[in-house]
């Protein structure tokens, strides 16, 4: 029961991750004053990359990359849960609680460096460095965030931490940490101004540049699901889980589209620039926030 | 250097775009308005061409070629011939249909061809009355 | 402005706002001197050669601007053809440096002092400098490229004509002879 | 301790690169210590062709110089042509090549646009200027037939007649734009993003830019009000009103002020353009023996300024109906070899495109 329940999880982890990019295409093609592609392209897509062939080879170590990060987008779907309430799309999150969660999100990026490593291309090296380094400042205001939430309810594990939320939620009860979390957020749905890591005019597509058939394929998906697993974490911490499926698709899609749209509308910052900005304001007010509680 | 908040809000004024309808075409259904002078394929009005080949003359980049024509359309084309062009080499300056003494050749808003095969693009201009 | 111009060079008014001057290539770079501290043409903005293969020499153009950029100077220099080496201005101007670098390449003219005649545009060229005049461009493409297949029914129009005359007239000869 | 420099190559296949051109880049981490500027992806030999072809011949040539805006190219051949020639050109018709001129500035201006927002990842001002330079292009399309290669402006005067309503559509094109101008302002220009990534990057400085040949924005951006529109003035510009915008902190950010200003003054230009063209008069002066049509042995040199800075034609004729030579000098060549190389060293990776593109660098025109 527990092994359909995951299966399920992920599948919509994986549906609505696609749903969500296809309509971020839309979103921002609206934005520019296009019509943007079909909703079923980014599925097209992903399933016509599985079928194709590798055109690059740089030994095993370079293909574990995509596998690491897609197990670490994998168990954060897992151990997040779906819903507030009931037995069902509870997945693993009696197993382990949001430090968890916090633990695995930089799984990833670290596997991710191991495979881009060795390919040697140096776009791939430069989009990996600058990863890791945006990481080390988007966590900061992040975990001060989640510190604060935990502290609130007095506890690591996300059902207890919505259920503090029945009455208020976090964002209206703590603003700051909503705004410290927000932030960093958007930092780690590689929106702008923070999209340092795969800046096409900067770097190609970074760690992706060498990448192709399946293990591009691997990636994209991981990155749809592992961008899901986010709007998720951000729904259960501060706005008190959904109650039922169509609840936890509204909520993520609110905050979804207000990702896009901040994204469509700011110029890139250089590395240097986005790690000043993350470790100065959001951060502040992730301490202030802290202060306050 | 001083950042105003109003700076960093007000980009978020583009997100009105999203109200509007989308400017571009759906190209395939919604095809833009032809415009008349538009330099796309050549026609060729052969009952008037007399076949003088200034066109030959002028082209710089010897994309036409002047071939027989099987029967006679215009008793005053002197030499039988009409021009061909190989639309691998023609640029669409026009100055073809600039020199032309009667007339008869001149550019079209037609301008879509498609082939897999690059030989395959010597065109022979339509024989249309202008 | 001028008049320092005027009394020193023979200048050629060429518009109210262009003048020529003809220096040899010694005086160059003892006119440019000159100039560029008496007048306030101070800024090389295009160094052009001009290949007059009838005459056996190269025509390099220095083309000065002022500060204000309204009017410009152009000194001309001849240099034989065969004997093709200038003194590199890339001391007096930094621009100098890469348009001097396009004529060794484009024209084969050595620049001394310039230390940066790489290659430009071209890669591993071994054929004579293709701005040359004799350097035969259309027999290059014939020799390089072919031409697209399918063309080769392309007629001669005169001769048509005088075909079609010939035709005719023999045509009308025959009536009148039967 | 040492540090490994690598040495990556920033082009020709690349996104934040200005076209067919390569910059070599020797990089310790992402700071860049060494750029050397590569061209020849693109060379056609222009400059060969033209001396086999006759005038006419070489009139449709020209255009194809500079992609983003090849009508000042056009202008420079048919003056310098003229000028050769003696030839006169009639009012109206010098007054129709002052419209097409500040037409392309502006679509090479929304072009730059599009560019520059590119570079720093701010993809929705290009998706919009491009939608609005096509608007221009549009009315290329009717005046001349095609919309980027227009082969219109002819030694002589120009080749056709303004199709019906045409100022009357180009002056509704003028409202919608400066409308347009007010949007771009918010998103782009004020955006406090762009300015933290533009204020203080590819400062070029000093009085010894002016020595140093640069031309364009890059002169105005660092305060010298430079425009051969007013310091050498071609056409009918000295008959103009507009004024010369200038910046002077000489960054990314000052020459992409002084472009917002150029629009809103191209704007005014072709407002007074359409008021004062007279309704009346020749468009053409007939080129004596059309077709086989000679230049004296003479040689000349004539300068337009175009979106980018100062556009030179060298010409020589040598009495035959070929021309001896025609040399072109666009901004680029100076901009992208004696300017880009030093000025790259110290910045950052991300800079590149950022500089690359406010400084206007186009190789088409590097390598004619």
């Amino acid at each position: 029961m527990l092994l359909l329940d995951l299966l399920l999880m992920l599948l919509i982890a994986y549906g609505f991750g696609f749903l969500y990019y296809g309509l971020y295409r839309n979103l921002s093609a609206r934005v520019h004053g296009r019509f943007g592609p079909s909703l079923a392209q980014s599925f097209s897509d992903s399933i016509k990359l599985f079928v194709k062939e590798e055109s690059t080879t740089f030994g095993w170590m370079f293909y574990l990359g995509p596998v690491i990060m897609a197990s670490g987008a994998v168990l954060n779907v897992l151990f997040i849960p779906f819903l507030n309430q009931g037995e069902s799309l509870q997945g693993l999150s009696s197993y382990g609680n949001l430090i968890v969660v916090l633990y695995l999100m930089v799984l990833g990026p670290l596997g991710n460096a191991l495979g881009v490593g060795s390919s040697g291309n140096p776009f791939g090296v430069m989009g990996v460095t600058r990863g890791l380094t945006r990481l080390l400042a988007l966590e900061l205001p992040f975990y001060l965030a989640a510190i604060g939430v935990m502290i609130d309810a007095g506890s690591a594990d996300f059902g207890i931490i919505m259920q503090a939320q029945s009455t208020q939620s976090n964002m209206f009860a703590h603003p700051l940490l909503f705004a410290a979390a927000f932030i960093s957020f958007l930092g780690f749905m590689g929106k702008s101004p923070f999209d340092v890591v795969g800046a096409p005019q900067e770097v190609y597509s970074g760690p992706a540049t060498e990448f192709s058939g399946k293990f591009l394929a691997l990636l994209m998906s991981q990155s749809a699901m592992f961008s899901f697993a986010k709007l998720l974490l951000m729904v259960n911490l501060f706005w008190g889980g959904a109650d039922h499926l169509g609840e936890l698709v509204a909520k993520t899609f609110v905050l979804f589209v207000a990702a896009t749209f901040i994204g469509s509308v700011y110029a890139r910052f250089s590395t240097v620039q986005s790690v000043e900005f993350l470790i100065r304001i959001p951060t502040l007010l992730g301490i202030v926030g802290l202060a306050l509680l | 250097m001083k950042f105003e908040l109003k700076n960093s809000l007000a980009p978020l004024s583009a997100l009105s775009k999203i109200f509007e309808h989308p400017q571009t075409l759906c190209y395939p259904e919604v095809k833009s308005e032809t415009v008349s002078g538009y330099r796309g394929f050549h026609i060729n009005d052969l009952s008037t061409c007399i076949g003088c080949a200034n066109c030959q003359d002028v082209c710089m980049n010897e994309a036409i070629d002047m071939i027989a024509i099987d029967k006679d359309k215009n008793p005053k084309n002197n030499s039988g011939c009409i021009p061909r062009i190989d639309y691998g080499r023609c640029c669409w300056c026009s100055l073809c249909t600039d020199v032309c003494p009667p007339d008869s050749l001149k550019l079209e808003s037609e301008c879509i061809w498609a082939d897999d095969d690059a030989n395959r693009f010597l065109y022979q201009p339509k024989d249309k009355p202008c | 402005m001028m008049s320092y111009l005027e009394e020193h060079y023979e200048l050629i008014h060429k518009t109210p706002r262009l003048f020529a001057l003809h220096v040899t290539r010694e005086q160059l770079l003892d006119t440019l001197h000159q100039i560029t501290t008496h007048t306030s043409f101070d800024t090389l903005s295009q160094l052009t050669c001009t290949d007059w293969i009838e005459e056996e020499r190269f025509e390099l153009g220095y083309m000065l601007t002022n500060a204000l950029r309204s009017h410009n100077l152009m000194l001309k220099c001849s240099i034989a053809r065969d004997k093709v080496t200038m003194p590199s201005l890339a001391l007096l101007f930094a621009q100098a440096e890469v348009m001097e670098r396009e004529l060794h390449e484009m024209f084969g003219i050595g620049f001394e002092g310039n230390e940066t005649l790489y290659d430009f545009a071209l890669e591993g060229w071994c054929d004579i400098p293709p701005m040359r005049r004799e350097f035969d461009t259309l027999a290059y493409v014939n020799a390089h490229y072919d031409f697209r297949e399918g063309r080769e029914d392309n007629l001669d129009v005169k001769e048509e004509i005088k075909k079609r005359k010939a035709a005719a007239k023999s045509a009308k000869e025959t009536p009148s002879g039967a | 301790m040492e540090r490994k420099v690598i040495t990556i190559y920033h082009g020709p296949q690349h996104p934040g690169i200005t076209g067919n051109m390569s910059v070599e880049l020797d990089l310790m981490g992402e700071t860049i210590t060494r750029a050397r500027t590569h061209v020849g992806y693109l060379h056609r030999g222009f400059e060969k062709l033209i001396e086999r072809r006759t005038i006419i011949q070489a009139f449709t040539i020209v255009c194809r110089i500079c992609v983003p805006e090849p009508d000042p190219n056009e202008a420079n051949f048919a003056l310098a042509v003229e000028r050769l020639a003696g030839i006169e050109v009639s009012e109206r018709a010098s007054y129709i090549r002052v419209m097409v001129l500040e037409m392309a500035r502006l679509g090479a201006q929304l072009l730059w646009m599009a560019g520059q927002s590119g570079s720093v990842g701010l993809g929705t001002v290009g998706q919009w200027s491009i939608y609005d330079r096509d608007l221009i292009l549009d009315l290329f399309e009717q005046l001349t037939g095609g919309r980027v290669y227009h082969m219109y402006i002819y030694p002589g005067g120009v080749r056709r007649e303004l199709p019906d309503g045409f100022l009357e559509r180009l002056s509704a094109l003028l409202d919608y734009l400066q409308k347009r101008l007010d949007a771009y302002d918010r998103l782009f220009f004020d955006n406090a993003s762009f300015q933290k990534r533009a204020i203080g990057v590819g400062v070029v400085r000093g009085e010894e830019v002016l020595r140093r040949g640069f031309s364009g924005q890059v002169l105005r951006g660092c305060g010298f009000a430079r425009d051969l529109r007013r310091d050498n003035p071609y056409l009918l510009y000295d008959q103009l009103e507009f004024d010369i915008p200038t910046q002077s902190a000489g960054d990314v950010y000052a020459r992409a002020l002084v472009r917002r200003a150029e629009m809103r003054e191209s704007i005014r230009i072709l407002r007074q353009v359409i008021a004062q063209m007279p309704e009346e008069g020749a468009i053409m002066q007939k080129l004596p023996k059309h077709r086989k049509f000679t230049l004296p042995k003479e040689d000349t040199y004539v300068a337009v300024e175009s979106a980018r800075g100062e556009f030179g034609y060298y010409m020589a004729g040598d009495g035959s109906e070929m021309i001896r030579r025609m040399q072109v000098k666009g901004p680029s060549l100076i901009h992208a070899f004696s300017l880009l190389e030093p000025l790259l060293v110290g910045e950052e990776l991300s800079n590149v495109a950022l500089i690359m593109n406010s400084l206007g660098i186009c190789p088409p025109e590097i390598e004619r």
